[in-house]
Formats: C-alpha cells, sequence, structure tokens
C-alpha cells in the first residue's frame, strides 16, 4: 500500500534521514522504533506532505504522492495524527471532529458524515460525553483519543500516528495503545510511530528500527521484541561491558 | 572576567548547582522539582526520551526561561534572575541542536561575534576608530585565529557561515561558544545530522575542550557518544530526574529502560 | 565589489535627469502655476488650476500680450510645502518662467516665497493667509481675500445683529488656525467675547462632543472656521443637536458643494463670501457684476461644475499678471513695478490696489454677507 | 554582505567622486536641489534601515525625530537667535534624549504592537507641533528660519547647500559603514541573522536596539536641522504619519540591511514623484503600482534586485 | 452632565466606526497574521459606491448595501489575488508595504472615478435625533452602533457555527493541523481577505450618511481602525470592537473635558500607556509576534 524507497530527508543542509526503505501493506500494523533524534516524525512529514526537502520514492497506492500538498494527500487517503495531539483547542470536541471530515462533506454529504460520526462517537465513548466542550479543556489522553478521532473522520486507507503515547501517563497509554489495536483488528491499516518501542511492538505486526537517521534493523515485532541490539539503537553500545572488558 | 568569589558554604568544586527546580507552563509541570550538581572540570550527560524537558531545563540554566521555584547557582552564585546575555558574561555558553549560525557572516566574523562579551569598543569607538579599539580588533581576530585552528577551521575563515557544509557548522557552532570563554559550556545535541566519521572528530573534539579545562554539559541522542564521553549522566522523563549516575550505571539502571523502551 | 554595479546604476540615473533643460523660446512668456490640484485643498487647486489654463488661452486667442504668446507651465503641490518648494524650483530653474502664480495654500505659499525672493521671481499666491504679504516682500503679492477682512465681515454683521458672546470651532489646519487668531484677536475691538474656542480634525466624522461643550457655555453665536466636508459635518451635527443659536461659517465653505453637503443643515447658515457666490443678486451697479458674469459663463461652458471663489483668485491672479506683463518685454524687475502699481483693477474677488505697503490690495466690501434659505444663497445687508 | 575591514572601499570613492561632479557641474538649483532632498532623505533612510534592517524593528514614527529635529532648530535659531550650528547640536540632543525616553518602554513592544507604539509617539510629537502654535507656528506653519553660514560661506540652496547635505550624507554613510565593521557591528549584523542565537553568545540586545534607535533619530534630526535651514519654513504636515510610510518604504524599497539601499531607496522614492509630475491625476496610480510591483517582485528591495538582474544577465552572456 | 452623557454617545458613534473597521482588520489577522494598511481605502470604496447606488442610481437602499458591500469584497479579492498572493517572499514588511502601496493605487483610481469633491449622503432613516438624559443621540449613530453590532455578531457567528468559519478558526489556531485534517488554508485566507475588505466596506456605508464621503477619506479611519484593533489585541474579534468603542469614547471625552485640539494626542497617549502596561492589547487572542 505504502512503499518508500531510498528517502532522504534535509533540513537545511543536514541530511536528518538517510536511504530509509520500507513499506506498508494492505491491513498491517506497522511500527517504527527509535529513540528521540532518530528521524521518526520527519519520515512521516515527508510521507504527510509537511516536508518538502526530500528525495527518493514514497508512493501510495501505486501513486507517487511527490509534490503533493498535505490536503492532498488526505484526499488520496493518508490521514495523521500529529505528534503533539494538535488539536483545534478553541472548537469543542464535535466540531474538531467535523474538521477532520472537511474534505468529506462536499464529497459525501452530511449523512455520510453524521454516520462516521456516530462511528467515532462509538468508538471513544468520553467524546461522545464531552462533545460540547471545548478540546482544550479535554485531558491529555482525552485530547490523544479526540486526534485519533479525528483523523479516522477522514475515513483514511491508511492512518498515520505520530508518537501517540507522548507525555502521558503509563495507563492512559495502555489504553491508547489497546484503541489502536482494536483500530487495527477493525481493518484499518496503521503506520505507528513510537518512541515506547515495547508497547508499540507488542501491538504490531512488523517493525522497523531507526537509529539517527538510519534504518538499522527490520523484522517481526516478536524478534525485535527480544533482539539486544534494539536495547543498543536505545542507550547506546554498552560502555559498561566495554569497561567490564577493559578492567579484565 | 567577572566571577565573584563562591559563597561559602557551597563545595567550590561544583560549578553548577541545581536544587529543586520546577518550571510551570500554562499548568502544568514542565519541570519537577529537579536537583543535581556538576563538578567542575568534568562532562555530564543529560539524556531523556522526547518531552523529557531537557530543553526546558537548559534554557533555564541559560537564563532564557527563569524558574518559578527552585535554585539554580552558577559557581556558587545564584543565577535564577540573571538575564542570559550576563551569564555568557558569567561564563555559561551554548551551542544549539539546529545550526544557528550568522548566516550573512563568514566564519571568521561568527567567532568574533562570539568574543562579544569579552570585548569592549562601543559606537563612538567604532566611529572614531580610536587606537585602543584597532587594538582590540587585532587581538579579537587573533585569538579567532587560534580558536579556529583549535577546531580544525582554519582553511574556513573566510567562507560564509551558511555555505559550510553540515558538519563545519556544527563544529563552528561550538567554535563561536568557546570565543566566549566559558567555564561551563553547555552542549545541544551536537552529533544530529553527523555522520559517523563527523561525529568520531565531535567526540575527540570535546575531549580536547574537556582538557583546556572546560565542564561541559552534554544533551544527546546519539547514546554511544555520551556514554563514551560522560563522566556523570543524568536522565530526565516527563520533566522529572529519573537517575543520575555513572555511564554503566545509567545503562544499566531499569527504569531508564524502561522510560526509553517502554514497560509495556 | 558588487556595489559598484550599484552605483554606475545611480549613475545613470543621475545622468538620464540631466539633459533635460529647458530653453525659452523669444517670444513665449512662461508663466507657472503652484496648485494643490490633489490632496487635501484640492478644493482650492482644482478650480485655480482649470481658470489659469482657461485665461491663458483666452489671452493667447486675443494675441497674447504685446505680441508674445503666454504658456502657463503647472505643478500640482498636493498641499505638501517640500513638493512646493520642488515646484517652484522647477518652474524658476528649469522652466525658467518669469512670473508664477500660486500656491494655494498658506503653509505651501510660505515655504516657496523664500525660494521666489531669491531669484527674484514675482510670486501671486491664491492663499488667504496673513502671514504671506505682513510683512510686505517687494516680490510677493497674493489675491485671495486675508482672514482679516472675512474677520472683520462676520464681526460687523454680528455687531449689527446684536450678538455679544460667541464660541467657535475651527478646523485643526492652517487655514483653521489663522481664521481663529483673527476671530480672537479682533474680537474686543468689535466689543464680542469669545466664551469657548473648540477645534476639530479635517476629517472627523463627529463634531458634537465640541458642540455639546460650545452649546454648554452658552454663546449667542458660533463661527465655524472651516473648509469643506468638515463645516458640513458641523451643520448637520448642529442641527441634530437642536443648536438654535446661528451658525456662522468662514468663507472657505463659500461654495455651492457646501449646501449640497450639508443638505437642510445649511439653512440659516451666515457666511461672508467673495460676490461671486452672488453675482446674479447683485445691483447692476456694482462693477464687479460683469467681470464676474464673464468669468462664470466662461468656466461653466468650459468645465463641468460650478464656478467658485477659489477659482476666482486665480483668475484675478492671471489678469493681474497680465496687466503687469503689459510694457515689460519680459523683465521681471518691471513686472513686479507694474504689479506693485497696478491700481483700480475689478477682478472676480473685489477691487485691488496695490501699493508698496500692501500688497494685497483689497478692502473689506470684497466680502458680502450672505446667508442660506431654503437651500440658496441670500444676500444679507 | 560580508564588510571587511579596509578602511574605505573603492565604491566610496567612486559615489564620493560622482556626487562631487555633479555638484560641480550641474549649475541648474533645480536638479541640485532634487539631489539635495535625496541627501536629506537618504540619512532618514540610513537611520531607519540600521534600525530596520538590522535590529528588525520597525518605527512607523521615524518622522517625528525629522520633525523634532527641524523645529528644535528653527526655535532656537529663528526665535531664539542661536547659532544655528549650536542649534544644530540642541536638535540632535532633543532627539536623542527623546529617543532615549521613548524607545526604553517601546522597544519592549514586538512586531505589529512596536509598530503601534511607534505610530502612536509619531502622532503625538505631530499634534504636540501643530497645537503648540505660541512656540512652534502650528499648523500654518513656522517662518523665519534663518539661513545657514559658516564664515564666508553662505548656505542657500543650489551648490552650497547641495554639498553641505552631501558632505554630511557621505559622513553618515562611512559612520554607518564603520559602525557594521565593528564590534558593534557584528553584534547588530548577528540580531539581524537571528535574535535568540544572539541572546544566546551574550549580546545584551535590547540594549542594542535602543541605541540603533537613538542613533536613527539622531540622524533624522540631522536631517530634520538640514530641512529647515534648506526650506527656511516648516509646517507640522512634512513630518506626519505619510512621511514616516514614506520613510519606510524608502528602506524596503531600497532594501534592509544595506546602506546602499538606504540611498537607493531614498533616490527612488524622491524622484519618482519629480518624474510623474507629467502625469497628473495618474501619479497616485502610478505610485502605487510600482510600489506594489518593486515588492512583488523584488521582495529583497531594488539593490538585491537590480543585483541580482546584473549576474542574470552576466550568467547568460557567458 | 448633561454634556458628559453627550461625549459619551458622540464617543460611541465614533467608536463604534472604528469598531466595524477595527473587526475587519483582526478577523483578517486572525486568519492570515496580515495587516491590511489599504483597509481604510475599502470604508471609502464602501461608501462612494454606497453614494453612487443609492444616491445617484437610485437603487432600493437594501440592494444598493448588498451592491457597496460587494464591490468591496470583490476589490478585495482582486487585491489579494494580484498583489498578495503573486507576492514572491511574503514576509510580513513585504506584505505591509505592497498593501500601502496598493491603498495610494486605490486611493489614486477612486480619485479619478468619483473625482475629489466629497458626497454627502441621507440617513437611512429621520434626521431628528432623539434625546435622552438631555442628550442627542442621532438615529444614524444607533444605525452604526446596530451595524457593528450586527457585524461583529455575524462574524462571531459565522466562526463558532458554521463549518467554513470552524475550518478558519482551525486553520487560524493551528495551520499544521489544519493542513493535516485537509483544510485548504489557502483557500481560509482568500476568504478572509474577503470577509474583512467586505467588514471596510460595511463601515464606509453606515459613515456615509454622518460624514462626507471622498476618495481620501479612507486613509486616517483605517489607521484608527488599526489602532483599535491593537488595544483590543490583535486577532481578537470582540477585543477589537471594544478597542474601536474605547479608542471613540477616549477621544471623545479628551476632547470634551481637556481640549479638542489636543484630542487625538490625549487617546494615543493612553493607547501607548495601554500597550506598555499590557503589551499584547487589552484582550490579546495569542502573541503577535511577527516581522
Amino acid at each position: 500500500m505504502l512503499k518508500i524507497k531510498n528517502l532522504r530527508c534535509c533540513y537545511g543542509n543536514i541530511a536528518v534521514v538517510h536511504t530509509v526503505s520500507l513499506s506498508v501493506r494492505q491491513g498491517e500494523l506497522i511500527s517504527i522504533i527509535g529513540a528521540n533524534g532518530a528521524g521518526k516524525s520527519t519520515l512521516l512529514g515527508a510521507v504527510c506532505g509537511l516536508l518538502k526537502n526530500w528525495s527518493g520514492d514514497i508512493e501510495f497506492k501505486g501513486r507517487a504522492l511527490k509534490g503533493m500538498s498535505a490536503p492532498a494527500i488526505v484526499r488520496q487517503g493518508i490521514s495523521m495524527v500529529p505528534e503533539g495531539r494538535q488539536i483545534f483547542s478553541p472548537l469543542s470536541v464535535m466540531d474538531n471532529l467535523k474538521m477532520g471530515a472537511y474534505t468529506r462533506f462536499k464529497k459525501d454529504g452530511k449523512h455520510r458524515v453524521a454516520e462516521d460520526l456516530d462511528m467515532v462517537m462509538q468508538m471513544f465513548p468520553i467524546l461522545k460525553e464531552r462533545s460540547a466542550q471545548l478540546a482544550g479543556t479535554l485531558s491529555g489522553g482525552e485530547q490523544q483519543m479526540l486526534a485519533i478521532g479525528r483523523a479516522l473522520m477522514a475515513r483514511p486507507a491508511l492512518l498515520v500516528l505520530d508518537e501517540p503515547s507522548m507525555g502521558l501517563a503509563p495507563k492512559i497509554v495502555e489504553m491508547i495503545f489497546s484503541t489502536i489495536q482494536d483500530l487495527s483488528h477493525s481493518g484499518v491499516t496503521i503506520l505507528l510511530v513510537e518512541q515506547n518501542a515495547r508497547a508499540a511492538l507488542k501491538i504490531s505486526d512488523r517493525g522497523y528500527v531507526l537509529e539517527t537517521g538510519k534504518m538499522v534493523l527490520q523484522g517481526s515485532a516478536d524478534e525485535l521484541l527480544v533482539d539486544d541490539d534494539v536495547k543498543r539503537a536505545y542507550l547506546g553500545k554498552d560502555y559498561g561491558d566495554f569497561l567490564d572488558e577493559r578492567n579484565q | 572576567m567577572t566571577q565573584s568569589e563562591p559563597t561559602p558554604g557551597i563545595p567550590a568544586k561544583q560549578i553548577l548547582d541545581v536544587q529543586n527546580l520546577t518550571k510551570m507552563f500554562g499548568g502544568v509541570k514542565a519541570q519537577d522539582q529537579i536537583s543535581f550538581s556538576i563538578e567542575k572540570g568534568i562532562v555530564c550527560g543529560l539524556i531523556g526520551p522526547n518531552g523529557a524537558g531537557k530543553t526546558t531545563l537548559f534554557n533555564m540554566i541559560t537564563g532564557i526561561y527563569q524558574p518559578d521555584a527552585g535554585k539554580v547557582a552558577f559557581n556558587g552564585k545564584d543565577i535564577r534572575k540573571t538575564p542570559a546575555h550576563r551569564l555568557v558574561k558569567a561564563g555559561i555558553a551554548r551551542t544549539f541542536q539546529h545550526v544557528e549560525l550568522f548566516s550573512s557572516m563568514t566564519l571568521l566574523e561568527n567567532i568574533l561575534v562570539g568574543m562579544h562579551v569579552r570585548t569592549q569598543a562601543g559606537f563612538w569607538a567604532a566611529v572614531t576608530r580610536i587606537p585602543a579599539m584597532k587594538r582590540e580588533e587585532r587581538q579579537s581576530r587573533r585569538r579567532a585565529e587560534e580558536l579556529l585552528e583549535f577546531t580544525g577551521l582554519c582553511a574556513d575563515a573566510h567562507k560564509m557561515a551558511g555555505d559550510l557544509p553540515a558538519g563545519r557548522q556544527k563544529t563552528a557552532q561550538i567554535a563561536r561558544a568557546l570565543a566566549s570563554e566559558p567555564l561551563l559550556l553547555l552542549l545541544d545535541e551536537p552529533a544530529a545530522g553527523l555522520n559517523p566519521v563527523e561525529t568520531h572528530a565531535l567526540g575527540k573534539l570535546i575531549q580536547k575542550i574537556k582538557q583546556s579545562g572546560i565542564t561541559m554539559m552534554l544533551v544527546e541522542h546519539d547514546m554511544s557518544l555520551v556514554m563514551e564521553m560522560s563522566d556523570k549522566v543524568v536522565v530526565l522523563d516527563q520533566g522529572k530526574k529519573l537517575a543520575e549516575g555513572t555511564p554503566r550505571q545509567i545503562q544499566r539502571n531499569e527504569a531508564v529502560m524502561s522510560a526509553y523502551l517502554g514497560n509495556g | 565589489m558588487k556595489q559598484k554595479n550599484l552605483v554606475v546604476a545611480i549613475l545613470v540615473t543621475i545622468l538620464w535627469i540631466l539633459p533635460v533643460s529647458g530653453g525659452m523660446a523669444a517670444n513665449v512668456y512662461k508663466i507657472g502655476g503652484i496648485f494643490s490640484v490633489t490632496g487635501r485643498a484640492s478644493f482650492l487647486g482644482d478650480p485655480e488650476k482649470k481658470t489659469m489654463e482657461m485665461m491663458v488661452e483666452r489671452i493667447n486667442a486675443a494675441g497674447g500680450i504685446d505680441g508674445h504668446m503666454l504658456e502657463a507651465v503647472i505643478y500640482d503641490s498636493e498641499g505638501d510645502p517640500a513638493k512646493a518648494v520642488s515646484a517652484v524650483n522647477k518652474l524658476i530653474h528649469k522652466d525658467k518662467v518669469i512670473a508664477i502664480i500660486g500656491p494655494s495654500t498658506t503653509p505651501t505659499t510660505l515655504a516657496v516665497v523664500n525660494f521666489t525672493k531669491r531669484a527674484n521671481v514675482p510670486l501671486i499666491s491664491c492663499a488667504a493667509g496673513i502671514k504671506i504679504t505682513t510683512p510686505v516682500d517687494p516680490w510677493v503679492f497674493k489675491t485671495a481675500q486675508s482672514d482679516l477682512l472675512a474677520v472683520a465681515a462676520v464681526y460687523q454683521q454680528m455687531k449689527a445683529a446684536g450678538i455679544k458672546k460667541i464660541g467657535i470651532l475651527t478646523v485643526s489646519n492652517a487655514y483653521g488656525e489663522s481664521g481663529k487668531k483673527q476671530l480672537l484677536d479682533q474680537a474686543e475691538k468689535f466689543g464680542i467675547q469669545v466664551v469657548l474656542n473648540e477645534s476639530f480634525g479635517a476629517k472627523d466624522t463627529d463634531t458634537t462632543t465640541q458642540l455639546a461643550k460650545i452649546k454648554a457655555a452658552g454663546p449667542d453665536a458660533i463661527v465655524c472656521w472651516g473648509t469643506n466636508p468638515g463645516p458640513a459635518v458641523v451643520a448637520k451635527n448642529a442641527k441634530q443637536l437642536k443648536i438654535d443659536i446661528p451658525l456662522y461659517q468662514s468663507h472657505g465653505v463659500g461654495s455651492p458643494k457646501f449646501i449640497e453637503l450639508a443638505g437642510d443643515a445649511a439653512n440659516g447658515n451666515i457666511l461672508p463670501t467673495g460676490k461671486i457666490l452672488v453675482t446674479s443678486l447683485l445691483d447692476d451697479s456694482d462693477p464687479q457684476k460683469k467681470v464676474l458674469e464673464d468669468y462664470q459663463n466662461a468656466y461653466e461652458n468650459k468645465f463641468s461644475g460650478n464656478v467658485s471663489g477659489f477659482g476666482g483668485y486665480a483668475y484675478d491672479a492671471v489678469n493681474l499678471l497680465a496687466g503687469a506683463l503689459k510694457d515689460s518685454n519680459g523683465d521681471k524687475e518691471k513686472i513686479r513695478d507694474n504689479l506693485e502699481a497696478t491700481k483700480g483693477y475689478v477682478g472676480a474677488t473685489g477691487e485691488f490696489n496695490f501699493t508698496p505697503q500692501d500688497h494685497n490690495g483689497l478692502s473689506p466690501d470684497a466680502f458680502v454677507m450672505v446667508e442660506i434659505k431654503d437651500g440658496t444663497w441670500t444676500l444679507l445687508k | 554582505m560580508a564588510i571587511k575591514n579596509n578602511y574605505i572601499r573603492i565604491e566610496y570613492l567612486v559615489f564620493l567622486c560622482a556626487v562631487s561632479a555633479f555638484g560641480f557641474v550641474t549649475e541648474n538649483t533645480y536638479y541640485l536641489q532634487i539631489m539635495t532632498f535625496i541627501g536629506i532623505n537618504t540619512l532618514l533612510g540610513l537611520g531607519l534601515n540600521m534600525l530596520m534592517g538590522y535590529t528588525g524593528q520597525v518605527s512607523l514614527g521615524h518622522a517625528a525625530f525629522y520633525g523634532i529635529g527641524a523645529y528644535t532648530t528653527a526655535i532656537l535659531s529663528g526665535t531664539y537667535g542661536i547659532n544655528p550650528w549650536l542649534s544644530l547640536v540642541c536638535a540632535v540632543a532633543a532627539a536623542v534624549f527623546i529617543a532615549f525616553i521613548v524607545g526604553l518602554p517601546t522597544l519592549r513592544l514586538s512586531g505589529y504592537y512596536l509598530a503601534m507604539g511607534t505610530l502612536g509617539f509619531g502622532m503625538i510629537v505631530n499634534i504636540v507641533i501643530r497645537e503648540w502654535a505660541a512656540v512652534t507656528g502650528g499648523a500654518s506653519g513656522f517662518v523665519g528660519i534663518p539661513v545657514l553660514e559658516a564664515g564666508p560661506l553662505i548656505f542657500m540652496s543650489g551648490a552650497n547647500y547641495y554639498f553641505l547635505v552631501w558632505g554630511i550624507v557621505f559622513a553618515a554613510m562611512i559612520v554607518c559603514r564603520r559602525l557594521l565593521a565593528s564590534r558593534t557591528g557584528r553584534a547588530l549584523r548577528a540580531i539581524h541573522d537571528g535574535e535568540k542565537t544572539a541572546v544566546a553568545i551574550g549580546i545584551n540586545t535590547h540594549l542594542l536596539k535602543l541605541e540603533i534607535f537613538i542613533f536613527a533619530a539622531a540622524l533624522g534630526a540631522v536631517a530634520g536641522f538640514l530641512y529647515a535651514h534648506f526650506v527656511l519654513f516648516i509646517s507640522p504636515e512634512s513630518f506626519g504619519f505619510m512621511f514616516s510610510i514614506k520613510i519606510v518604504t524608502m528602506v524596503v524599497i531600497g532594501g534592509m540591511a544595506s546602506v546602499w539601499g538606504a540611498l537607493l531607496g531614498a533616490t527612488v522614492l524622491t524622484l519618482l514623484p519629480e518624474v510623474l509630475h507629467g502625469f497628473a491625476e495618474y501619479e497616485m496610480i502610478i505610485f502605487g503600482t510600482v510600489l506594489m510591483v518593486v515588492m512583488i517582485f523584488m521582495p529583497q528591495g531594488l539593490t538585491r534586485g537590480i543585483m541580482d538582474m546584473i549576474r542574470t544577465a552576466g550568467r547568460a552572456r557567458t | 452632565m448633561q454634556e458628559i452623557v453627550q461625549y459619551l454617545f458622540s464617543g460611541i458613534t465614533t467608536g463604534a466606526v472604528y469598531a466595524v473597521i477595527a473587526v475587519g482588520l483582526s478577523m483578517l489577522y486572525s486568519s492570515t497574521e496580515l495587516i491590511n494598511f489599504a483597509h481604510g481605502e475599502f470604508v471609502m470604496i464602501g461608501a462612494l459606491v454606497m453614494v453612487t447606488l443609492w444616491v445617484r442610481i437610485g437603487l432600493p437602499l437594501p440592494l444598493a448595501m448588498a451592491g457597496a458591500v460587494g464591490a468591496g469584497c470583490v476589490s478585495g479579492l482582486v487585491f489579494e489575488r494580484f498583489a498578495i498572493r503573486t507576492a514572491r517572499n511574503p514576509e510580513p514588511i513585504t506584505l505591509i508595504i505592497i498593501t500601502v502601496g496598493a491603498g495610494i493605487f486605490l486611493k489614486g483610481a477612486a480619485m479619478i472615478i468619483w473625482g475629489k469633491d466629497p458626497f454627502s449622503m441621507p440617513a437611512f432613516s429621520s434626521h431628528e435625533s432623539i434625546e435622552i438624559f438631555g442628550a442627542a443621540l442621532l438615529p444614524q449613530s444607533i444605525w452604526i452602533v446596530s451595524a457593528a453590532l450586527v457585524l461583529a455578531g455575524g462574524i462571531h457567528l459565522f466562526l463558532k457555527q458554521t463549518l467554513t468559519g470552524k475550518a478558519m478558526v482551525a486553520c487560524a489556531v493551528n495551520k499544521k493541523a489544519a493542513w493535516l485534517s485537509g483544510i485548504p488554508s489557502e483557500k481560509m485566507g482568500i476568504l478572509a481577505f474577503g470577509i474583512s475588505t467586505g467588514c471596510g466596506a460595511v463601515a464606509g456605508i453606515f459613515i456615509a450618511p454622518i460624514t462626507m464621503s471622498a476618495y481620501d477619506m479612507g486613509t486616517i479611519l483605517g489607521l484608527k481602525g488599526f489602532c483599535a484593533a491593537m488595544i483590543g489585541g490583535l486577532g481578537s474579534l470582540w477585543g477589537a470592537f471594544a478597542g474601536g468603542l474605547l479608542l471613540g469614547i477616549l477621544e471623545s471625552l479628551g476632547a470634551g473635558l481637556i481640549s479638542s485640539g489636543l484630542k487625538d494626542a490625549i487617546a494615543f497617549v493612553l493607547l501607548l500607556l495601554i500597550l506598555y502596561i499590557r503589551p499584547g492589547g487589552l484582550f490579546a487572542a495569542k502573541e503577535a509576534k511577527r516581522f
């Protein structure tokens, strides 16, 4: 469904992502994990049209995404839940959700949107409860639900989540991840970018590990979960062991 | 250099002492009761997952934010209310994660700007070009050239800073920070965007700076570099201090591991 | 060294404006005009410019002056002193005119006189400010009635009507300020007490605050000194506040436009004006009547829109200059002398008698007092 | 633009020669007078260019300092008969003092609020000039400003005044250049490139902004002095809001952060109305269009725009 | 006492004019972060088109109003399309100078179309003033204040109730997220431009009867509107409304109680004080930190 080949992204003249390739198939839940600064969000920026300065190929359903604007990519069927949630705080919860379906009001009509609205509300009962409240007054976890709900309102073929666990308490994180898992089971294709490797890999089909802009590992989630190299990608080569060796 | 004598009671060997530092942003605690200290001459690594509050901490130490509670002492002197530009004069210098060289100036001029707090010439001196100003200018130039040599950037002295390759810009930033003759140098992700060769060279440079007696604080995602360079590592997570210790202790700390890898 | 290109570019620009130096054809008298054709005072400058063009055409059609054709070079000052200075230097040094008519406003006139004096070029200003001709400068004349005379005419009328206390409301520009000064200075002479003086901005949308304040001070009449459209707003506001004491206006609103703008509210307003507004009402014995009819017909045939007293200033200036150009052979000194010697010229503004001490040359009877009744002017005796 | 540290650069010499040559060759007072106005406007532009170009502070009230300079010298030398050269010193001192008082709180504002603050200041100064009629002559203007003299030299319109003004302009340009090449200038250019970084390397940006604000005010006052003794008559409308906008436009059209930009901007904006005189009614439309077109197609100002054009042309040839 | 009430009425009338203008400016700023220095010129266009349609051609009042507002919107959209969007480098200062140029252009064009003379226009309802506490309230003032209220309220409802309005708010608060939700932010900008210049035209329509309309009436009104928007806090709708009223009342009280010559100066001194004390305006919506 989504194919990325030899992607290279730059900020100014610094390459943050080099020669990254990955693919997502219909119905899969894929995680990209890595420590912060590894270039995960940058990679997503390129996919979703936020970042212009990249080279390589990104194909979605056989169509090249190069040069498309973010709204155009949304119309292609990729919805993103941005890092840090980025909800529209002065708007009500309901309105936030409607904004997610902005492009569809003309295309699909009010009824279809209303149906989806019901669907999302059912999925996140808390949002239904709070539908008239201003989004800015929600708690972090609720905001994250709202951000996911908003992205779903565009009826995406591929849902992209950028660090949904960031800044949330462990319990809430657990809940978010189980929601993501439910979504995946209901047939949505998901690309999940996470720092929280264990939680992400637990629910994923496959995973990619990114370290300082490069893809260092890939494989099935179960393999990665037990791979020591994952730990190394996060905490560096084992300096302690190195010292021990030398001291012997 | 304008340094006040260390206050009695605080061990002089600690160059930076942070006590119960708290910072709120719109009711949310971005920093919660953080305490640690840095001894003179060491390299202290500061790590933590995204949103852990490393940048906020940096900004408080360098005077860009004022803490809501707690205290920061530099060389035994409370610096909570000191404006950013004074702190540089007192001896705290920093580099930025994204390269922030002055792109319309040459590399040499960038270094000269870095000396701003150590030079005097003002408006009238500039306009009249009095001998003292010319002398100062000559001395500054000489020192700038020495610094460029120290950092291995001599060849690029007269190139526009914006035209340099990324790696050089990173190094140049460090050179510019050194130009202010700091006692404490804060490096914000110096290795981000560098290739392995450049990262290696950066490590060498950090060691060289350490040998010259400058204390350093290092925020970095390249853990190999942090672990290799640091004498001590402080780990932040969600605005709190999670752990503090030698690199080895940190790498084996279960709390750190679950902060990074998740505990799921 | 990139900047070198820039220097070249600047040099080219400079060279490009150089060669346009004006030569003067021998048999043409070039005269200059500076008017506020656009900008705040365009109501003055626009008719003045048109009148000057028309008059020059007429004089040329009649064979010119001593066989010399007139050529008018007219620039727009936009009411800006700096622009007027540019224009006057252009006229003197580039176009090499032998005399200048204008500018339209007092500040622009005061700005240019320093340059015309130095170059010894006679200037006939169309502005009202008394500062222009007091103290008298040999090279500076003016055709517009001074505020001095307008205020005198107003006060005379008030005295006759038994008005003792007045409140004044002036526009905050040179015109209003000069009026205010005269109103305050001359009040005592006519036994009138100014109870309150207030001002309003030329572009104010509402003046009820000032009017309410004046009303509270309890004067017998209100004098408003300004030029359109401000006084029309004042008249409207006064009506809305139900102020029933007489409202006096200045000669600055002396055009049908005022009645159009103020509508009903104009009725009952009393103002001094040049006779041009009331030409048809004048006695046939009035020496100005013929002149005014002639000017009015000529102007209204040529341009759309009504003739105004302001254009009359230019009408008189051109005629006075034409008179002075006779036998002058284009010599500026001679033109000046001739101007100063002008006696008994009956023009649109009044009868001019210049003397070395008086370069305005008008007497108070240049003004008549009119009242607006039923949307038209009526003469007050 | 890199500024190297050799003392006088070739283009300044070329410029000096060109200006002098123009002064000697041209006898037509009109051209000299236009050039004089260009010179006065250049001074205003230079100051504001330093402020806007380097510290990023937009001032919509710069004409106020122009007015303060003009009125101070007019009142002192005209009303009180003080030597005009002494009154120049007073004019500059007055501008510096007021700039200091106003700059302290105002420069803490930023963006549109700073623009608003300076605009308000400009309006207040203008209204005070207009209403304080007893001293300033009010709306009808101030008459009786003495002609400048220095020994046997009398500065009246014409070549004398031309040389006086351009001498001062040249000196001001050298001052600006020296300033930019110095420690202070490097700090200024640092603020231009990145204000946060400049703070982080120890530059007291607020102080520096204030210094430049005061410097610009002083240059403005000098320009006002020159204007007053040139035209010998001043009135409030020459120093109003529209003129402030015009100075900003000069700076932006010419090109910010460039000494030559100030000169070019002042030249274009002074010459344009002169050239457009012939279009009478259409002057405003053309002027507005030129302004928009330049900004749309040469957003960096004419200095850069023209240089880019020359460069592309040169590249096309080779 | 009676005078004070009169000053207040007068101030509210003038203030409502400023408010309508400020609301338009603020509206544009909140969606595009641009201050349109040609805004006053759209007020002028509204007033002059209204004079032409209603007084000269004799169209019915509502039709003439619609025409004048339409003229404001259309000229605004044309301006946006040809001057703002074509700009190569949309830095704020560049855009500001473009709007200044556009202001001069529009003024020049209006001078050619309508000439230099001012025009008057009858009030929408009777001229008789209403007496309250011995002070006269002009019927047109009521029109203006209601127009300001309706306009601000209308925009408020538009932003709060309609999908497009909400999308506009979304763009203003978080461009990136709006962009990711598929909201075309450029179109929102264009729409904001149209609404903003339309507001300008509305202001023109309602003040034409109390003041005189001429080609050069806009500049000072635009300026006052800018001040009002600033006092209220840029980007805040009701802030702009309140700022306008406050400015009008300050001017009027300054003129009435201190000196009418210094009224603008008094108003500006107070404004500066407000800015010094609350650097983001009274009802700051968000930090206005551009250029």
